[in-house]
């Protein structure tokens, strides 16, 4: 492949662009897995939840799109808390393998609920119908052709992130958040109330992915009920990567994900087929040899 | 005892469920309605009630449909045909859409010696050696024969990059057959990959348009290749595209928007093609019902439907074994897909439209004859 | 405190019993196959298949406690390893038109028996090579680790054309598989693990999921017998691959053939039946068998207390997957929860009624 | 006359990072000791148990046992070798019965040839019997006689610790103070030489607590015993060992008879400057 500077530009371009949005979703994997060590199986169909609420906000309720986008990662968050209450809490004392598989099949359940609700057959999630055509058009900066949607996507990516570390390190839940993920019988000793907590970790969790999801419709265009799959398994090695538990490490696998995909195509095109080898490979090798990941914690069993 | 009446409810509503049934002919319709390729078994499903509003008897009785999902699976598939044939003793099945679904159902169809006929099955193995199934589209290796002939000669392309959905043998095939053609005509070919699902095409763009192609060649589906169209015209690619019969959906258009211009795409009919009565009158019919235009899928379905209705009147039964019959005899179907004449195999024999998308609509360019 | 007597029944008198109760199947068998339709014998010999596939899984999650979500993966290694194997020479030339197929594969046949055990041969191969590596972590953290590896199983298979056939997937294969093959492989599964189970080794192994630490220091070698689990369960994964590659009579890498969604549905099954219990599995296979048939009324249109519900499809999976819900839920010992249907436990069963009495 | 020495920490040193858990630790146990090791919060008593018994392999130095060295066997092969535990906080396998949970600290008998090669290469008496006993399992091929072999010691052992009435039951069901005995129970099923109790007193009210000293003074008999005890009950401590070494942030700061120790001024500091000991 002749990989010139300004190729090389472009695919760092893509990679930042898909690194962001494997961020966004993964920062809701890592909080839920920071403090109950769950991995949400249904995270991703969260995401895929939050892009039918926004397409019906525009074309059902005639919203218009920015107020539909609003309530439709809203309704992520609900339906976030709404899944923890129903599905998780039930079993907090349970053997972790429970929830885990409850997991599975609350991911099963969203799917097979999207076909019957929404049908299965793909929307289009494209402007102008959904959102201004504005966005779609090209910058040329350099040699390098950018959509003004990739600066909105990372603009909106930059603003939750820095929003998230402002609340979870700046206000009095945030705190809680933390001090349950390190010790959850003991914060609960403190008087705090730890389901409530964790019912916010999992709304909050899930309205950025919810917001995901948005963004990922507003660059690939199809909205179906399995979209959320394989970005969800994507975001959770990108989660893994950066070191689950720490929203930093998410922000960080995401981005070096998403920056490995494009560029791994981009230098061996032959091997684009292999693709998400390279993703597993990278989580394999991590939990092997690095399970904490590259900002996370220790965690240590004691005997 | 919560746990008790729990279950008890639960029994009971499950047993107050009571299915309907009635005296009629019985034709199945075993399509993926859920699970990965949903959209084709629910475009199909929408042809296929269409069919049965227009053409509700024959004679004398009423013919029932039954839709059977099979989930995008082949383990559900031949269970699928088995259930038809056995529970609910239908007289011929339509499907299914897939053509690894089709081999795992036409297994058990062809044991039982009731007819199958599958609406867009294209690989070659479906029918081959099976007295009992059929089709009425036409096969991958035509398909990508003409496909590469039109390139090279009514697009003057010399210079091909093929996009390959390596999850699709649908499209490992079309790819495969239009590379053998292409370069025997004597131009040249790059390939780049894919996999169904995929959202980001942007490093194989990058590289593919390195190679200053005159066209791409996306034998895929509809999805993908208005995401590839899309971000193919981002990265400063105004020349054709040229697809494979995969490409027809409304959704092309609308995942695609402009950049979807310059589409070409093989297939089985357009309207401004139409050859037979029927063809107009379905895409009438159809855009009344539902509000839009008809899909290929769509149409292949309708005339899946047709085909069977149509053998079962030449025949004057309703027995498999004479329906079966009357199929392998089909000389002069017009159906919305073109005039089908049932070829050994259980292939038919159909000319191969060629299409394109100009300013958000589909246009029709030339038609081939085999 | 009050000690309740568990009575055994002496081991000859078990061992006759069981001699019984597999001549009673077989007889059933025999009156299934000449009596019911081809849709029930298919469900049957479903149920067959299903059964081996959520013993062999329940065995490596539910007894040694790894929980492995790469069940998919063995299956579709014994799949193509069998497929390859039966084809005629004729058939591969046919079907391998992308790449033609690398020697020796293109040149042998074998007969399904062989093929069958040397499916489950490959799948067990495979598995210790994954499992050396992946068995050192636990928990979620290796249940991602092996759904991660069924991927990279999966992957390679759609990539590796010049063995598998890529995307095309192997077609046309002989429908070998009729109820008897199934069935009498799922009684080798079950007599095999079975054994395993309620020996020594059983005993290790649970001991294994209940601590693994605490089982180490009573003297057991945690890595090594974690590993022959695996590799057992892998095993007869394979042959199971094996018989629904024959029943279905091709198969390819999609996902929804040999990839996440089977091993979510073997899931669906033991965790039904009770995560830990062959027997539990057993009926697991077989109430999700025949009610994934069974609730295909609900996608139909149907009458629910006398009000007309039109066809809604999807529906199927959403009842499913809301059953496998609740009963995570309100019931997470499943059907069996980690005991076993033995004729020791129906004796006791019987004795305590007449105690009562 | 001489007693053989039994165990032997040779300059043990156990580093996690920078953290010394363990420094610079010798220690003799003869056979037929009863030693406890006694020390504040975090001395890094368990610490010693994890390295003796292979959980942990030190840092530097060396742990001898019956002139066998051990130092970083998996622990698998140290309970072969003769060497058994209990843990802390119990560590019961908790949805088996009692007699499943003897049963288990058996099986090593049927396994470890490995180990089994080690014992016999130092002149001592071979453990495992037969071989192959993993397709035997399978096949049911002398099995059942094993089986019965395996049971019939074991049940031997509940009569001798008192548990047959509750072999059946299932060891989650049993009572606080019956399953700590039960985990007793199960580490002697390894036919060890050298038993290590992690805090076998805690969480016992003074009646149990004097039970339970009489029950390990028997046993240290019945089963030819050396053992080595972590305790904070002063009482168990000081009655029936035979001396106790001390330890304080890693490292031993007194050693000798009960009455010795007692009054080392060093130890009186230890507890009273950490607190936790009044």
């Amino acid at each position: 492949m002749r990989m010139t500077l300004p190729i090389f530009l472009q695919n760092l371009a893509n990679g930042i662009l898909l690194g962001g949005l494997y961020a966004l979703i993964a920062i809701g994997y890592s909080m839920v897995y920071g403090i109950l060590r769950l991995i949400n199986f249904a995270h991703g169909d969260v995401f895929m939840m939050g892009t039918y609420f926004a397409f019906y906000g525009v074309t059902l309720f005639l919203l218009p799109w920015w107020l539909a986008f609003v309530v439709a990662i809203i309704g992520a968050g609900i339906l976030g808390f709404l899944i923890d209450r129903i599905a998780y809490k039930p079993l907090r004392n349970a053997p972790r393998i429970s929830s885990l598989i409850t997991a599975i099949g609350m991911s099963i359940f969203l799917e097979s609920l999207a076909v019957v609700i929404f049908g299965g057959i793909p929307k289009s999630f494209a402007p102008p119908r959904i959102y201004p055509k504005f966005f779609s058009k090209m910058l040329q900066i350099g040699s390098v052709r950018v959509q003004i949607l990739t600066f909105f996507i990372l603009g909106i990516t930059a603003l939750l992130i820095i929003f998230l570390i402002w609340f979870v390190y700046k206000t009095k839940i945030g705190m809680a958040m933390r001090a349950i993920s390190t010790d959850i019988a003991t914060t609960a000793l403190m008087g705090v109330n730890v389901d409530l907590v964790i019912g916010i970790t999992f709304a909050i969790g899930s309205a950025l992915a919810g917001a995901g999801g948005i963004l990922w419709a507003m660059k690939y265009p199809n909205v179906n009920p399995y979209m959320g799959f394989m970005p969800g398994l994507k975001a959770f090695i990108a989660a893994v990567i950066g070191g689950i538990g720490s929203i930093q490490g998410a922000m960080l696998g995401g981005f070096l994900l998403g920056m490995i995909e494009i560029m791994l195509v981009a230098f061996l095109p032959r091997f684009a087929g292999y693709r998400d080898i390279f993703a597993f490979i990278i989580l394999i090798i991590i939990l092997m040899y690095k399970p904490s990941g590259i900002l996370g914690a220790k965690l240590e069993e004691k005997v | 005892m919560r746990k008790m009446t729990f279950l008890v409810f639960t029994l009971i509503v499950l047993l107050s469920i009571v299915s309907i049934a009635a005296e009629t002919i019985k034709i199945a319709a075993v399509l993926p309605l859920t699970g990965a390729v949903a959209a084709y078994g629910q475009q199909g499903k929408q042809g296929i009630l269409l069919a049965n509003e227009m053409f509700p008897e024959v004679l004398g009785k009423k013919i029932e449909v039954v839709f059977i999902d099979t989930k995008s699976e082949k383990a559900e598939t031949a269970n699928a045909v088995a259930r038809a044939i056995d529970y609910e003793k239908v007289n011929a099945i339509i499907g299914e859409l897939i053509s690894g679904n089709s081999l795992a159902g036409s297994a058990v169809a062809d044991k039982k010696k009731i007819p199958m006929v599958t609406p867009a099955s294209t690989n070659p193995l479906v029918t081959q050696g099976k007295k009992y199934m059929f089709r009425v589209c036409f096969i991958d290796p035509f398909q990508g024969e003409i496909a590469a002939k039109f390139a090279y000669e009514n697009l003057g392309a010399r210079n091909v990059v093929i996009f390959t959905d390596i999850e699709q043998d649908y499209c490992v095939g079309l790819a495969n057959f239009f590379k053998k053609t292409f370069t025997a005509l004597g131009g040249t070919i790059y390939e780049e990959y894919y996999r169904t699902g995929d959202q980001d095409f942007s490093a194989q763009l990058t590289d593919a348009l390195s190679r200053n192609p005159d066209i791409l060649y996306v034998p895929g589906y509809y999805t993908e290749i208005a995401l590839i169209a899309r971000q193919a015209r981002q990265f400063g690619f105004y020349g054709p595209i040229l697809a494979g019969d995969g490409a027809e959906a409304q959704q092309l258009i609308e995942i695609g928007g402009d950049a979807v211009n310059d589409v070409y795409y093989t297939t089985h009919y357009h309207p401004d093609a139409a050859q037979t009565e029927i063809a107009s009158v379905f895409i009438e019919k159809f855009q009344e019902k539902y509000g839009e235009r008809p899909s290929a899928m769509s149409a292949l379905n309708f005339d899946a439907y047709l085909i069977i209705y149509d053998a079962i009147k030449r025949a004057g039964s309703d027995d498999p074994e004479a329906i079966a019959q009357a199929l392998r005899e089909t000389k002069e179907f017009k159906g919305v897909t073109g005039v089908i004449k049932m070829g050994p195999d259980g292939n038919p024999i159909k000319s191969v439209v060629i299409n394109k998308v100009e300013n958000g609509e589909f246009k029709f360019v030339t038609v081939v004859n085999p | 405190m009050i000690t309740v007597l568990y009575r055994k029944l002496p081991t000859r008198m078990k061992v006759f019993l069981t001699i019984i109760f597999v001549l009673f199947m077989i007889l059933m068998l025999f009156l299934a196959q000449k009596k019911l339709d081809t849709y029930w014998i298919r469900i049957l010999t479903l149920i067959g298949i299903y059964g081996i596939m959520a013993v062999s899984l329940t065995f490596i999650n539910g007894i040694t406690g790894i929980f492995s979500l790469g069940h998919s993966g063995f299956i579709a290694i014994g799949a193509y390893t069998s497929a390859l194997l039966t084809m005629s020479i004729q058939q591969k030339q046919m079907s391998f038109f992308l790449k033609p197929l690398i020697w020796p594969l293109n040149s042998i046949q074998l007969d399904f028996l062989s093929a069958t055990i040397i499916a489950g041969v490959m799948a067990a191969i495979l598995a210790y090579l994954i499992g050396y590596p992946s068995l050192r972590l636990t928990g979620d953290y290796l249940a991602i680790t092996t759904l991660g590896f069924s991927e990279i199983v999966r992957i390679l298979i759609l990539n590796m054309i010049s063995v598998t056939n890529g995307p095309l997937g192997l077609k046309g294969l002989e429908e070998y598989t009729n109820i008897w093959w199934p069935w009498g492989w799922l009684l080798v599964t079950v007599l095999v693990i079975g054994s395993l189970v309620s020996s020594s080794y059983g005993r290790a192994l649970k001991a294994i999921r209940e601590d693994p630490i605490a089982a180490k220091a009573m003297g057991i070698n945690v890595t090594k017998h974690q590993l022959t689990a695996f590799v057992v369960g892998a095993f007869f994964a394979g042959i199971s691959g094996s018989l629904y590659a024959h029943w279905l009579t091709t198969i390819d890498p999609r996902p929804q053939t040999v990839g996440i969604l089977l091993t979510f549905n073997i899931l669906i099954m033991i965790v039904l039946g009770g995560l830990g219990s062959i027997t539990g599995a057993l009926f697991g296979a077989a109430i999700f068998a025949i009610l994934s048939e069974w609730l295909r009324i609900v996608e139909t249109p149907f009458k629910l207390f006398g009000i007309q519900i039109p066809a809604i499809s999807g529906m199927r999976l959403l009842v499913l997957s809301t059953i496998f819900i609740i009963v995570m839920l309100t019931w997470r010992r499943g059907i069996m929860g980690r005991s076993e249907l033995t004729w020791d436990s129906i004796y006791n069963f019987f004795l305590r009624l007449r105690r009562k009495q | 006359m001489e007693r053989e020495t039994v165990l032997k920490l040779d300059n043990v040193t156990m580093q996690f990072g920078g953290l010394v858990a363990v420094g610079d630790f010798d220690m003799n146990l003869e056979d037929g000791e009863l030693v406890g090791l006694i020390g504040p919060n975090g001395a890094g008593k368990t610490t010693v148990f994890n390295v003796i018994t292979g959980i942990y392999t030190p840092t530097k130095g060396k742990v001898i046992f019956r002139g066998i060295d051990i130092t970083g066997l998996p622990p698998h092969y140290i309970t072969h070798l003769g060497i058994a535990r209990t843990f802390q906080n119990i560590r019961l396998f908790g949805d088996m019965t009692v007699m499943e949970n003897v049963l288990v600290s058996q099986h090593h008998k049927l396994e470890e040839r490995h180990a089994d090669k080690i014992l016999q290469k130092h002149g001592f008496e071979p453990k495992v019997v037969g071989k192959g006993w993993f397709w035997k399992s399978i096949l049911k091929l002398g099995y059942f006689e094993m089986e019965r072999r395996m049971i019939r010691e074991a049940e031997e052992l509940l009569e001798k610790v008192e548990l047959s009435d509750l072999a059946y039951e299932k060891a989650s069901a049993l009572p606080y103070g019956m399953q700590r005995k039960l985990e007793i129970a199960r580490a002697l099923a390894t036919e060890p030489k050298l038993l290590l109790l992690d805090e076998p007193a805690a969480g016992m009210n003074p009646h149990e607590t004097e039970e339970l000293m009489e029950f390990i003074k028997k046993i240290r008999d019945d089963f030819n015993l050396t053992i080595l005890l972590i305790e904070h009950d002063m009482k168990v401590v000081m009655g029936i060992c035979e001396r106790i070494v001390v330890m304080d942030y890693g490292r031993i700061i007194s050693k000798g008879t009960p009455a010795e120790v007692r009054n080392d001024p060093k130890v009186v500091e230890a507890y009273l400057g950490d607190g936790s000991y009044a």
